[in-house]
């Protein structure tokens, strides 16, 4: 028989899924419940996955790898969904779309991205961005009543549909020209000469780019951000990126890791075109979803400038750029979600005015959080910036660092703008308190491992330097 | 020999030009039927293949069932289509000249690219006659590729999901029949004897 | 070189031609049949008049029909307004092509026979839409998406009925299905799914008990409404030719297609094709007694039964099968 | 042009991916239009898999057609229950009316 | 090889050509023999005799959509049975339990769709 305790994560997930579906329905009103319910399981699931952490072996006759590399992206992506369930609070209640198919169809995403980080074959990796998508789909336009919600679910639909569509049509490509759709097989048969793997590579490249919002086809994320309900958007910058890059990283470095130079001056031109947009476009932005929708591009685009480097220190800063990108988003996410005055979300920047005065503590939360994500020093932003521009440095790409460097200033300006509006703005009225416990862990949580980083970084570098080991 | 050419050449100008009509047709509705047709041909390309399981496949799937609900979706949602044609001859020559693009290179491609010599003749093409096209995939399907064989099992119950959650809308007050209540019904509960004395009421005490 | 193919081509004609007239005039006696049967059932004498026994009126019929003018109504989209009933006759004419009468006694043989079957008479949900939707008036709108929303949630219990003799065969030709039933017809060990078959093809050809859409009280002829002249006598036709085609596949999958009911002399000497057509007449006469008895069923408990009862049973009756043979290992290995 | 080849295949799924993709641009108003031109751009994708799958006498591009068949139609139903959702919200289906979300 | 097992599709495509014929013919017959003097009463919709009040392709309810799309999912879960069924012959305990699996979570879906309603029509 196949050896299933290997997988046991996602048996594991999928049992929790369908028992969960059927509780959902024979329970009346079991929302609060299940979501609690799900929360522990998430958080049961990491200590599985860290179980058969080390072994490297291929499974299903090697198109199913679980190895470091698969692993560690599997618990970041546990963590950003169970905390983006921890977060939400009173909010799905607020909106009324206290559905439990909400935790469901996270689950389902979750399910998703396995799929998508640990699969060794263009197979495996359609169906897993398909399963994530889908679930999206419905998430984002899960609030039936309002306009907003359901324009962001058709606008997501059709572009996303479009993008794996591309998908596909390179995943066809390269089977034919190379025989076979399994990554290891792909890498033997490649030959340069052979345009329609080329054609192939870039059809994939950017139906991947779509998932992880870069620049030339993120033309949805400020959008579907602004629109869908903030819960939803949170998850949405939190996992899906993390799953993206991570079968970003597969696809480069493991099925074309003989063509890095093919694929190294598409990658650079993304990861620089996003990084300046995610900077200059987020300046004139006064809805708080939207700048984090365009701070989201620019991060991405940081983590590919890593992966432009073709190197394992590139793939490892990646990795903990992606690690610290998604504490420093749950962190803000968690502070968005309380900007509420009686029961009402707000979204505009404006609202923030004098924060400091009635909200000291969530007031310097939000303010070291805006630091990291603008990268000042002591802070674990910095750090993951700083991995990235010595990994680019090493290997003597010098204007991709320049252009970071400016492109990280300039985004500098759109976060301290908002720290202007919190402490020195005429003050608004107050908002209501945090309510549930969630919130107030995770916030705190979030924003002391922020400040804390640089007590010892190297815990962080040396998990991603053995993660990087997988593709040498 | 000569007939394959001639039943392939008509399949795929059905195909084409059926597909051009999907994307230029001024009503949905025959844009849909259009797409039916288009969909008929391709799976007849598949069973000329030799592939007949997807030809069928793709005539029970997409015909029989996606192309329906598009044709209800169309009928639904009655969309006035007269406006819908106004955006259509600004973006011609800028959507053609994409197309003309696209054709070269992939033309470009699939001319240049050196015959493989895994690529076999279509003369070439075994059909076998012991394992069927159905029993050859089955033979793999189901065990060699057994985890995304699940995968695609929890895609259907998201999509069901997702159609639920989106559309479905109950009717709280309704009275609905319950047929097993209506045949589980036993004559004492529906008939009452009671002793009653001559000139005096009956009350009953349910 | 063109020559070689002009005879092919012939020969295939020839072929077609013979299970052709065959079929529509089966067709024509049918529906004879059918309201002979309807007659006797209520004591009064079918129709008797027109030729000996009165089996001339169906033709008779037709004839009329050939003489009516056509009203295509003003609202309609021509086209597909025409288009409707050569779609569904062509369709329900097309599915023979398959049905074999005898192990050579076929037109096309092709060996994923069951699936083209299913494929079929999944499109011909196609015909009833186009010309609910042509005809540009409430009634056949509403009446044609309600036979289709009805046809589409039968065909989803003879998907699984139909898995369920493929589990015993193994294989999806129909020449197979019909020889691995030499030693016991389907019908015997899985009953309960030929119950079930038998109901959901009168619900897929929409024959009553389940022919609300176009019965007179409810909406006047369903997505019929409009039509007139030799249009509304091709969707008669094409409706008696998918009622036939359902009574073939029904006794090919359960009564054993050609095979006599048991193999010894008197019996096996009658021609194949024969014991067929006798065992369609047999289920035919069954839909027809059906016809005249049973009372209409309303939409929802239409529906309900299609989904709620027919489903999980023939879901689960696939499980069983399926345990039953894999735990006994009586899987047909070829 | 007599003998019919992998090329001849090949050529077709290309053509009606570009009506896919030329589609898409095109019709910017008619949502319903894009989701076919998004289910042509899948069929030409299956039309090149089975074409590979055939010429290259191995059986995988078939089973993956399998696989793409069902995402597409789980695709299909999703698409257009949200589009349901949306018309029930707005009224009409112009993408041109998306615009609420100015950014 | 591939052409005789085209051989008998061919017949098919043949018996497809002459059954279209077939109904144009009958189509045309009538057209050729029947009178035409069509009048705006005749042409007008079939009402039950009183004037038809509003446009005939009205909106309806989504239940015939929710129909279309249980088709859908419960069609491509036959098209899953149907190669299973061909080869449960060679492909063991794991295939059967594979297939189990998967009717599984599709039964959990349907018991999900019955307790929610979809399935009623009221």
């Amino acid at each position: 028989m196949i050896e299933l305790q290997n997988i046991f994560p996602e048996i594991f997930l999928t049992l929790s899924l369908l028992l969960l579906l059927i509780a959902g329905v024979f329970l009346k009103n079991s929302f609060s419940l299940i979501k609690k319910i799900t929360i522990i399981l998430l958080l049961i699931c990491i200590p599985l996955v860290y179980v058969n952490y080390d072994n490297q072996i291929l499974i299903f006759n090697n198109n199913y790898s679980i190895n470091n590399f698969s692993n560690l992206l599997k618990i970041i992506i546990l963590i950003s969904s169970a905390f983006s369930l921890i977060f939400t609070g009173q909010y799905l209640k607020r909106l009324k779309i206290e559905k439990f198919e909400y935790m469901i169809l996270i689950l389902c995403s979750t399910l998703g991205m396995f799929v998508m980080v640990s699969t060794n074959n263009l197979i495996g990796l359609y169906l897993g961005i398909e399963l994530q998508s889908l679930s999206l789909y419905v998430l984002s336009s899960i609030d039936r009543n309002s306009l907003k919600s359901s324009e962001s679910g058709v606008k997501y639909f059709v572009l996303g549909a479009l993008s794996s569509g591309l998908f596909l049509y390179g995943c066809s490509l390269i089977y034919g020209f190379t025989g076979s759709t399994n990554y290891l097989i792909i890498n033997e048969n490649f030959t340069v000469e052979n345009i329609g793997l080329i054609f192939g590579l870039v059809f994939v490249i950017v139906g991947l780019a779509f998932k992880v919002s870069a620049v030339p086809f993120h033309m949805w994320t400020p959008d579907v951000y602004e629109g869908s309900p903030t819960a939803v958007t949170a998850f949405f910058a939190l996992a899906p990126k993390v799953a993206g890059m991570g079968a970003f990283i597969q696809i480069l470095f493991v099925a074309f890791g003989g063509a890095f130079a093919e694929w190294k001056t598409i990658i650079i031109f993304i990861s620089v075109a996003s990084m300046i947009l995610g900077s200059v476009a987020a300046i004139g932005q006064t809805n708080i979803k939207r700048l984090m929708a365009y701070s989201s591009i620019g991060h991405m685009g940081y983590g590919l400038a890593g992966l432009a480097t073709g190197s394992l220190s590139g793939i490892s800063a990646t990795l903990s750029y992606i690690f610290i990108y998604v504490v420093m988003n749950i962190a803000a996410f968690t502070s968005i979600l309380f900007f509420s005055r009686d029961k009402k979300y707000c979204e505009d920047i404006r609202d923030l005015g004098g924060l400091s005065k009635n909200h000291p503590v969530v007031a310097v939360c939000f303010c070291i959080i805006l630091f990291s994500l603008a990268g000042i020093p002591p802070l674990a932003g910095f750090f993951a910036k700083f991995y990235i521009f010595k990994s680019v440095i090493e290997s003597e790409m010098y204007i991709l660092a320049v252009i970071g460097l400016l492109s990280s200033v300039i985004s500098a300006f759109y976060y301290l703008r908002i720290i202007k509006i919190m402490y020195f703005d005429t003050e608004q009225e107050k908002f209501d308190d945090i309510s549930g416990l969630g919130m107030k862990f995770s916030l705190f949580s979030s924003s002391f491992l922020i400040l804390f980083y640089f007590i010892n970084p190297s815990f962080l570098v040396n998990i991603t330097e053995i993660a990087s080991k997988v593709f040498n | 020999m000569l007939a394959h050419a001639l039943v392939f050449y008509l399949f795929s100008f059905i195909a084409i030009s059926s597909s051009l009509a999907v994307i230029s047709s001024k009503n949905t509705v025959h844009a849909v039927f259009f797409l039916i047709l288009d969909f008929v041909s391709i799976s007849c390309l598949f069973i000329m293949m030799g592939a007949e399981y997807l030809g069928m496949l793709t005539l029970i799937v997409y015909v029989g069932a996606v192309a329906v609900l598009f044709l209800f979706v169309v009928m639904m949602l009655n969309v006035n289509f007269k406006d819908l044609r106004t955006g259509f001859l600004s973006y011609l020559p800028f959507g053609l000249l994409i197309g003309i693009v696209i054709i070269i290179e992939l033309g470009m491609m699939i001319g240049t690219w050196k015959y493989k010599d895994s690529f076999i003749k279509t003369s070439e093409i075994q059909i076998s006659s012991k394992v069927s096209n159905t029993e050859a995939l089955g033979n793999v399907l189901y065990t060699d590729f057994i985890h995304y064989f699940q995968i695609s099992g929890i895609i259907l119950l998201v999509a069901m999901i997702g159609a639920i959650l989106l559309t479905f809308r109950q009717k709280e007050n309704l009275k609905r029949q319950d047929i097993t209540k209506q045949v589980s019904r036993e004559r004492d509960d529906g008939v009452l004897l009671e002793e009653v004395e001559s000139f005096k009421g009956v009350k009953l005490n349910d | 070189m063109i020559n070689e193919y002009l005879n092919i081509i012939f020969l295939d004609v020839l072929k077609i031609m013979l299970l052709l007239v065959p079929v529509l005039i089966a067709v024509a006696m049918i529906v004879w049949v059918d309201r002979r049967v309807w007659g006797l059932v209520q004591l009064r004498r079918g129709p008797n008049v027109v030729g000996p026994f009165g089996l001339l009126q169906t033709a008779a019929d037709a004839l009329k029909y050939i003489f009516k003018e056509i009203i295509i109504p003003a609202g309609a989209n021509k086209v597909i307004f025409i288009l409707a009933p050569v779609v569904t006759m062509s369709l329900a004419l097309l599915a023979w092509a398959v049905i074999p009468f005898g192990e050579n006694i076929y037109v096309a043989n092709i060996n994923v026979g069951i699936l083209y079957l299913f494929a079929v008479s999944s499109l011909g949900v196609y015909g009833i839409i186009m010309a609910g939707w042509a005809s540009n008036s409430k009634y056949p709108f509403l009446g044609a998406l309600r036979s289709a929303a009805q046809m589409v949630s039968y065909e989803v219990s003879i998907g699984f009925i139909i898995v369920t003799v493929l589990l015993c065969v193994g294989s999806l030709n129909l020449i197979d299905i019909v020889v691995a039933q030499k030693k016991v017809w389907f019908a015997i060990p899985l009953f309960p799914m030929f119950v079930i078959f038998f109901i959901s093809a009168l619900a897929e050809t929409n024959r009553p008990p389940f022919d609300l859409p176009e019965a007179e009280a409810e909406l006047v002829a369903g997505y019929q409404t409009e039509y007139s002249g030799m249009m509304y006598a091709l969707f008669w036709l094409g409706e008696y030719a998918n009622i036939l085609l359902m009574c073939a596949m029904g006794s090919i999958l359960f009564l054993g297609g050609w095979l006599p009911p048991a193999d010894i002399f008197p019996l096996n000497a009658i021609p194949s094709p024969l014991w067929l057509v006798l065992k369609i007449l047999l289920l035919f006469v069954a839909f027809a007694l059906i016809k005249a008895i049973v009372p209409r069923y309303r939409y929802d408990q239409l529906m309900r039964l299609g989904w709620k009862v027919f489903l999980p049973v023939s879901l689960v009756w696939v499980i069983l099968v399926s345990g039953f043979l894999v735990y006994f290992k009586m899987l047909p290995v070829n | 042009m007599i003998d019919i080849s992998l090329g001849h295949y090949l050529f077709l799924g290309a053509i009606i991916f570009t009506i896919g993709i030329v589609g898409i641009f095109l019709n910017r108003k008619n949502v319903i239009v894009l989701l076919m031109s998004i289910e042509l751009i899948l069929i030409s994708a299956n039309i090149n898999l089975v074409a590979f799958s055939v010429y290259l006498q191995d059986i995988v591009g078939q089973v993956f057609t399998m696989f793409v068949l069902t995402v597409a139609a789980g695709e299909a139903a999703i698409g257009l229950a949200i589009l349901v959702v949306f018309f029930r919200n707005k009224g009409s289906i112009h993408v041109e009316d998306i615009n609420t979300l100015k950014g | 090889m591939l052409f005789d097992f085209l051989r008998d599709y061919a017949t098919i495509l043949i018996f497809l050509f002459i059954s279209i014929g077939l109904g144009f013919a009958f189509i045309i017959v009538n057209f050729l023999f029947s009178p035409s003097n069509p009048d705006p009463e005749k042409l007008s919709a079939y009402e039950c005799g009183f004037e038809a009040f509003d446009d005939a392709r009205m909106k309806f309810d989504v239940r015939f959509y929710l129909v279309a799309i249980l088709f859908i999912i419960f069609d491509l879960e036959v098209a899953f049975l149907f190669p299973w069924a061909v080869s449960l012959g060679n492909i063991g305990l794991l295939g059967f339990w594979s297939m189990m699996f998967f009717l599984f979570i599709l039964t959990v879906g349907f018991i999900y769709e019955w307790k929610k309603g979809a399935l009623d029509w009221e």
